[in-house]
């Protein structure tokens, strides 16, 4: 099984011996029972991280930041930053070692195997504590999920618990780590994209219907995309894009900005945005289900990214976050990949 | 009488192959509704995911995508990057509803005016019973 | 007035209320609240806290102000500008929570002033805002009372009710208010005095049972921010920040827009002016057209959070810009604390 | 706002019998920035051109679109007459509203407004074109080929007396590539070495071609008309300009090892010569198969040699040069035989390869021309000849037909028939493939007048029996099992790129196909042109071709390479990929989706070589930041172009 104290002990050494800059790992939070994102630089701080199925967060979104802070400063500190990862987080940061964002010796990985577990759902505890808060959630010595409520402990069955997205994984370990903590346990997962097929299997206005009630709840806070490891433009291309000006650009070019969705948070430009996100994300989201998570109105935008992800694997044979070195999912092509839908 | 729907499309042609094909469905004098208003792109494989999502919000009934065949293509692969790029677009599309019917490609080689001809006729035909796309056009 | 209202007579009087539309939360799949139009047999005051503020009902996230039509004639061109006004029927919104209701009253000075914006005017004026004091905290970060508010309070209200079980305890606090009442006036009754006993009684239980608070007062804050520009604070408390918008767009009080022009047509060229909500917490908040952007990182995004909030609003309107919902503490996706980064403030350079 | 002018153009009644052009230019005017909208009936006339120049000079017009016939018409016309009024090429834009419109639509109102809505795209387009500059860049008037086989001598000939300054590089030590190992050549059976041999004087001798014989390409950088590389000269030990080819040094060498020339059918020394013709007509020390370069080793050549052309110190050098285009011609090797399980592995001795073969017939070969068998040098009285040896099997070889097989097949019976007029030859074959001048009548004449028996079907095994070789296989026209107990097996085997072709491909950044054949820019229409600009293909390099195809091919090569050479600088079109640097990740994508390796990361962002980029637009599509856009057809343009299509 896991254990959080031989990573601890990592850290704790690599901090000392100054060979990495900080930690990213997780802590208990102020705001709930959820952990949450804590930035260790000193070796006695250690202490504070805690490793349970509420670390839901993929810290290597804070790879992300940690280049652009680099890139900011005159003589950046480049020693490599801990971070902890779950399976997909790890397969995160195969995708951004693929896309050359990061190199491999600015972060020094600390995996976990999630094993047979995963990170709780929010909505599933809520509905099976009815009304009652949780304080904490703690695997058990057989592999169950522990609750402790002010009413006492209550234990479940983890696949009762787990997040959907846990359900569908099919490697719950991580791909690629310095140290690695639990054991690489391959899972048979009867229908790695079941909830997708759900949805596909719908009528088409339906389907309609269903997307059109959930993405007119979009208020474009852009929590998805801040949050996503993945979404690492500094400027997302549905903006109006600032980032291009240089010193030739004239007046009359920068008004003339393109503008491929309105501000509005409108059915028509949320459907955009959420339509560029995904194809944006076809071969790169590796369903970490933040973007899911963080959303305020709860908006199930991880099944679009999931159904490209089932594309990609069932049409081009293409599987996200295992491999650095293969080319990208939209950069390559096979002859014969299907065109049965071409005229 | 309410006149009959005509949908709006636009076709993202490449200019060595399909745009070449419609030039010749036009020197050969072929007729096909009016319908569709063609952009010329350099090869198929230039059409960004962002054409396509732009072109149904700003009101577009259909849009197509043709280019050379595979093998064919005047910068020798581009057409094969845009198959598996529109393929996904397709898909994701269907997904959230909107009709299938909406979102074609085709392969028109440059000496294929029938064929283009016939694309635009079928296209329009299947359009016609599915009215105004209002699902992701703008103030709809 | 003071009045009660039997809750089983919740629904008549939201009958009579046909000249306005009603606003009140309702719950959806995942158990979230949220402000919805509701028919009278369906409303239910047994919510907990609405994701969402009541602030977009008064101050929408999209607000047309004008469209403009350019036609070319034979030899000039003609601009027509229309003004657009909402006209939205008045509107009750019911089960505002007074913190949310505080924050309103907020907005209601920022748009007031030197430029009195009609467009919010002409919805504030046409809503009134019927609130529900919360006995116990809707949820677990709520720090209202530290934030000079109070489960009960009545700022921004037209009429505040209590639950005290089988009926509300109904207070009106303004003309519209009054007149709410006034067009039910049978289900109306006038209280008894344990009514009103019991009312302070469960008010002041209301109090003790905040947990969540903010060391220190206004001033103390507003005046440590002021030296704090600088520090090194805003960098480490923004280490987990994800430049997401939540903490800013859900807030009740945060009231930030942008205003475009949306181009339906370029020939003839028409279309619309629009106020959209905007969110210092987007890198592309304070982006100049040169491409410089003042405030480059996520610490000077988060500094201006919280300046504006407890230093900025204080030397303007003398009221913190905060009410203590506690919605970006609970909403936040990387669980950062307002609370804590206050705490900090306070124990800055001590 | 910039000042567009539009012209549409009636095309007599072509455009006007079913567009309303004067209805085209009155909603055009109306359109933003639009200062100037007029129609005539023939816009391309001379009053029609002056029309537009006159209209830019009094509208001071910024840009102008012409509404008219396909851009494939006229776009250089008005382009042309922009510039005479004072504009940039690329301030005009063409809306086709005839090819597209016109005369494939018969409802005018309809026409009408498609081309209404085809020509405000136009103007969307052009008032965001850039004025741009074709790019010009100097050319390095040299050129390098590599490989001296038949293709290579050849491309390099032609150059040559072109006048080009020519390198021509050789791995081995001496040009003649397999050519000069075969006996006679089909159709004609006139002597190969007798043929190519006065090419290879012709070559070395040549004024304009640098021969550099032992070397191999390390590195190519640069682009088209730029090319910088690095050859590296392995050293041969013998200094050439000494050596006076006395042969005294291979007969003190104790050490043997088997002769590539004759493919192992005899042993060399390991200082050696590889053929008497070899050119350059120098002694080569193989320094893998040497005991030592030093006397304490052995040193025995070095003492012997009278006028000491050897040199045991010689160092491998590296030569840098530049040339403006590169011609690869690297030919190819057959199919290893020790890959034929089902034809004993290559173990048993009788059976051989064509090559082989073509030395066991020549005259200069390891038996003078004699056919003996290898193991007990007995003349084969019976001999099989396997076609396909490798060739059309997708499941356990290669896919493809290795083309010239039947054809040389065809000749081995023969040559085999005039030397054993008692012998009988057998060929199995699955297809006969002889097309080419006089190749169908070259397979009747081995049917015909030598006897050769064909039996169409495949050989399913070939095993020794008492020092004689059974074959067993399937006449599929009879339907019958067929056993021929042979002295001889003839293996004609696949053609593969050459030993080393695709890792200096790899070098060059040239494409491949699967097969690992040097890819040609367009399967069709530029067939010696490879993807990358300013490198050429000839020979087997490209795929299994015959010696006229081969040497056709190389002088296509030459020519093309002369395209390049015979200019002072070369034009490129502007209209290339753009890089927004401050929008680049540097992810790569761009890169890996370039056909023509035109982008390269440096420090963390993409570049655009725009000499190489032929603005397909493939990398813009691609990228996920908007980062990388094509000039005057940006993201930008066709979005507002898609807007004006839909009417917005």
């Amino acid at each position: 099984m896991a254990k959080i104290e031989d990573l601890k002990e990592e850290a704790r050494k690599l901090l000392r011996e100054g060979k990495i800059k900080y930690v990213i790992g997780y802590a208990g939070a102020s705001n709930g029972w959820m952990a949450c994102p804590i930035f260790i630089k000193k070796p006695e701080d250690v202490e504070k991280l805690v490793w349970d199925p509420t670390c839901v967060h993929n810290l290597s979104r804070f790879l992300v930041d940690e280049k652009r802070r680099k890139e900011r400063e005159k003589q950046p500190d480049k020693r490599p930053v801990g971070v902890f990862v779950k399976g997909c987080d790890s397969r995160a940061i195969v995708v951004l070692l693929q896309e050359k964002f990061i190199e491999r010796n600015d972060v020094y990985i600390l995996g976990i195997s999630c094993e047979n577990g995963g990170v709780v759902d929010e909505h599933r505890l809520a509905g099976k504590l009815e009304g009652k808060k949780p304080k904490k959630v703690e695997v058990g010595n057989k592999g169950q999920f522990v609750v402790t409520t002010a009413d006492g402990k209550a234990e479940f069955p983890v696949e009762e618990l787990l997040a959907e997205r846990c359900l569908e994984c099919r490697a719950s370990f991580p791909v690629i780590s310095d140290i690695l903590s639990g054991e690489k346990l391959k899972r048979t997962v009867e229908k790695p994209f079941g909830s997708v097929e759900k949805m596909e299997g719908m009528p088409k206005e339906e389907k309609w219907r269903f997307w059109k009630e959930q993405i007119d709840k979009c208020i474009r806070c852009y929590a998805c995309r801040s949050v996503c490891p993945m979404c690492y433009c500094d400027e997302c291309v549905v903006d109006s894009i600032n980032l291009a000006v240089s010193a030739d650009t004239t007046a009359e070019e920068k008004a003339d900005k393109v503008k491929w969705i309105q501000r509005s948070a409108e059915s028509s430009e949320n459907f955009i945005y959420h339509f560029v996100r995904a194809i944006h994300l076809a071969g790169r989201c590796i369903d970490c289900g933040e973007c899911k998570r963080s959303c305020p109105l709860d908006i199930p935008i991880r099944f679009l990214n999931k159904k490209l992800e089932k594309e990609a694997k069932e049409l081009f044979g293409y599987d996200v976050g295992f491999d650095p070195a293969q080319p990208s999912l939209i950069s390559s092509f096979r002859d014969d990949d299907p065109e049965d839908f071409i005229r | 009488m309410a006149e009959e729907f005509e949908p709006k499309i636009v076709a993202f042609l490449c200019k060595w192959c399909s745009s070449a094909g419609s030039d010749l469905a036009g020197v050969s004098r072929m007729e096909y509704p009016p319908n569709v208003v063609p952009i010329q792109v350099m090869c198929s494989g230039s059409v960004s995911p962002l054409y396509i999502f732009s072109a149904f919000n700003k009101g577009a009934d259909g849009v197509l995508v043709s280019g050379c065949h595979p093998g064919d293509c005047h910068y020798i692969k581009g057409n094969y990057y845009a198959r598996r790029r529109i393929h996904l677009v397709k898909k994701l599309l269907e997904f959230v509803g909107l009709e299938p019917e909406r979102f074609q490609m085709s392969w028109v080689s440059a000496a294929e005016g029938t064929k283009y001809t016939q694309v635009i006729k079928e296209f329009v035909k299947e359009l016609k019973p599915l009215g105004p796309q209002i699902k992701l056009r703008r103030n709809s | 007035m003071e009045k009660i209202l039997e809750k089983r007579s919740l629904q008549s009087w939201v009958k009579k209320l046909d000249s306005w539309t009603i606003y009140a939360p309702r719950k959806d799949e995942n158990g979230r609240w949220n402000y919805g139009i509701v028919q009278s047999d369906s409303v239910g005051l047994d919510f907990t806290v609405t994701t969402l503020p009541p602030k977009p009902l008064i101050f929408p996230q999209r607000e047309v102000f004008l469209e403009f039509l350019k036609t070319a004639g034979e030899n000039q061109e003609t601009l027509e500008v229309k003004e657009v006004l909402p006209g939205e029927k008045p509107a009750v919104i019911l089960g505002v929570r007074p913190c949310d209701a505080r924050a309103i009253s907020f907005l209601d000075q920022v748009f007031s002033g030197d430029f009195v914006d009609p467009y919010y005017w002409a919805r504030r004026k046409k809503t009134i805002l019927v609130g529900l004091a919360c006995l116990t905290p809707p949820w677990e970060n709520c720090f209202c009372l530290s934030a000079e508010g109070s489960p009960h309070s009545e700022d921004g209200l037209d009429i505040l009710l209590t639950d005290l079980g089988d009926r509300y305890f109904v207070k009106t606090l303004t003309e519209s208010g009054d007149r709410l009442v006034n067009e039910a006036k049978a289900l109306f009754k006038e209280p008894r005095p344990e009514d009103k006993k019991k009312v302070k009684a469960v008010h002041a239980q209301a109090e003790q049972k905040i947990v969540r608070a903010i060391k220190g007062a206004k001033k103390d804050v507003a005046a440590k921010l002021k030296g704090m520009f600088n520090s090194p604070l805003w960098d480490e408390e923004s280490m987990s920040c994800i430049r997401c918008g939540i903490c800013t767009y859900l807030c009740p009080s945060c009231h930030c827009f942008d205003i475009n022009d949306e181009v339906d047509s370029a020939s003839p060229l028409r279309g619309k002016r629009v106020r959209t909500w905007d969110n210092c917490q987007f890198p592309d908040f304070t982006m100049h057209s040169s491409g410089h952007n003042p405030r480059p990182d996520k610490a000077s995004r988060l500094r201006q959070r919280i300046f504006h909030k407890f230093q900025y609003f204080v030397e303007i309107y003398d009221e913190t810009m905060c009410t203590g919902c506690g919605r970006c503490i609970s909403l936040c996706p990387v669980g950062i604390d307002i609370i804590n980064v206050l705490h900090k403030v306070n124990d800055h350079g001590s | 706002m910039k000042r567009t002018g539009v012209f549409i153009c009636h095309c007599g009644i072509n455009i006007a019998g079913t567009v309303d052009v004067k209805e085209v230019a009155r909603e055009l005017a109306k359109h933003p920035g639009v200062v100037h909208a007029e129609d005539y009936v023939y816009m391309c006339s001379d009053p029609g051109q002056n029309l537009i120049i006159q209209a830019i000079k009094e509208k001071n017009l910024d840009n102008v679109v012409v509404a008219c016939c396909s851009p494939t018409l006229h776009e250089t016309t008005f382009r042309n007459t922009s510039k005479a009024g004072g504009l940039n090429i690329f301030c005009c834009e063409i809306a086709n509203i005839r090819e597209q419109c016109s005369w494939v639509h018969k409802d005018k109102s309809k026409a009408t407004q498609k081309a209404t809505k085809i020509t405000k795209s136009a103007v969307e387009k052009v008032r965001r074109n850039e004025s741009l500059e074709a790019i010009s860049v100097p050319v390095t008037r040299r050129a390098l080929v590599v490989g001296g086989g038949i293709a290579g001598i050849q491309a390099a000939l032609d150059l040559g007396n072109s006048g080009f300054e020519v390198i021509l590089v050789e791995k081995t030590p001496s040009i003649g590539g397999h050519m000069i190992q075969l006996s006679e050549t089909f159709p004609t059976l006139d002597c190969s070495q007798c043929i190519l041999t006065p090419k290879m004087v012709e070559v070395s001798k040549h004024p304009m071609v640098k021969l550099m014989t032992y070397s191999e390409v390390q590195d190519v950088s640069g682009y088209v008309g730029n090319f910088k590389v690095k050859i590296l000269k392995k050293p041969t030990y013998v200094d050439p300009d000494k050596c006076n080819l006395c042969d005294e040094c291979t007969k003190v060498c104790p050490i043997v090892v088997p002769n590539e020339f004759e493919l192992g059918l005899t042993g060399r020394r390991a200082i050696y010569i590889p053929f008497p013709q070899a050119i350059p007509a120098s002694y080569t020390l193989d320094i893998k198969a040497c005991p030592g370069l030093m006397p304490i080793a052995c040193g025995k050549c070095a003492d012997v040699c009278d006028v000491k052309a050897i040199d045991y110190d010689m160092k491998p050098q590296i030569i840098e040069e530049e040339v403006g285009a590169i011609i690869l011609a690297t030919g190819y090797d057959l199919y290893d035989k020790a890959n034929m399980a089902e034809y004993g592995y290559g173990k048993y001795a009788d059976v051989l390869d064509g090559l082989q073969f073509e030395r066991l017939c020549s005259a200069s070969g390891p038996t003078n021309g004699q056919i003996l068998r290898p193991s007990d040098h007995k003349e084969p009285k019976e001999v099989v000849f396997i076609q396909c040896s490798g060739s059309r099997d997708p499941e356990n070889h290669c896919a493809y037909c290795s083309k010239i097989c039947c054809m040389y097949t065809a000749k081995h019976a023969m040559l085999y028939k005039h030397h054993v007029h008692d012998g009988q030859a057998y060929i199995f074959y699955i297809d006969i493939r002889s097309g080419g001048k006089g190749y169908e009548e070259f397979v009747q004449r081995a049917v015909e007048e030598d006897g050769v028996l064909y039996l169409r079907g495949k050989v399913s095994k070939v095993f020794e029996d008492r020092e004689k070789l059974k074959v067993w296989g399937v006449d599929t026209l009879t339907g019958k099992h067929i056993e021929i107990t042979a002295d001889m097996v003839v293996l004609a085997q696949a053609m593969r790129p050459a030993e080393g072709a695709q890792e200096l491909a790899k070098k060059l950044k040239m494409a491949m196909d699967k097969d690992g054949f040097l890819a040609e820019a367009h399967p069709k229409l530029r067939p010696v042109e490879s993807v990358t600009s300013g490198m050429f293909l000839a020979g087997a390099a490209q795929a299994p071709k015959d010696i006229p195809e081969a040497v056709a091919q190389a002088s296509g090569a030459a020519a093309k390479a002369v395209t390049i050479l015979s200019q002072e600088r070369l034009h490129h079109s502007p209209t290339v990929a753009k890089v927004l640097s401050n929008l680049c990740t540097g992810c790569g994508m761009c890169l890996q989706v370039c056909p023509y390796e035109a982008i390269a990361l440096k420090d963390g962002k993409v570049e655009v070589n725009e000499v190489l980029c032929e603005g397909c637009g493939t990398c813009s599509a691609t990228c996920l930041r908007a980062a990388i856009q094509v000039r005057n057809l940006t993201l930008h343009q066709v979005h507002e172009m898609i807007n004006a299509c839909l009417g917005g």
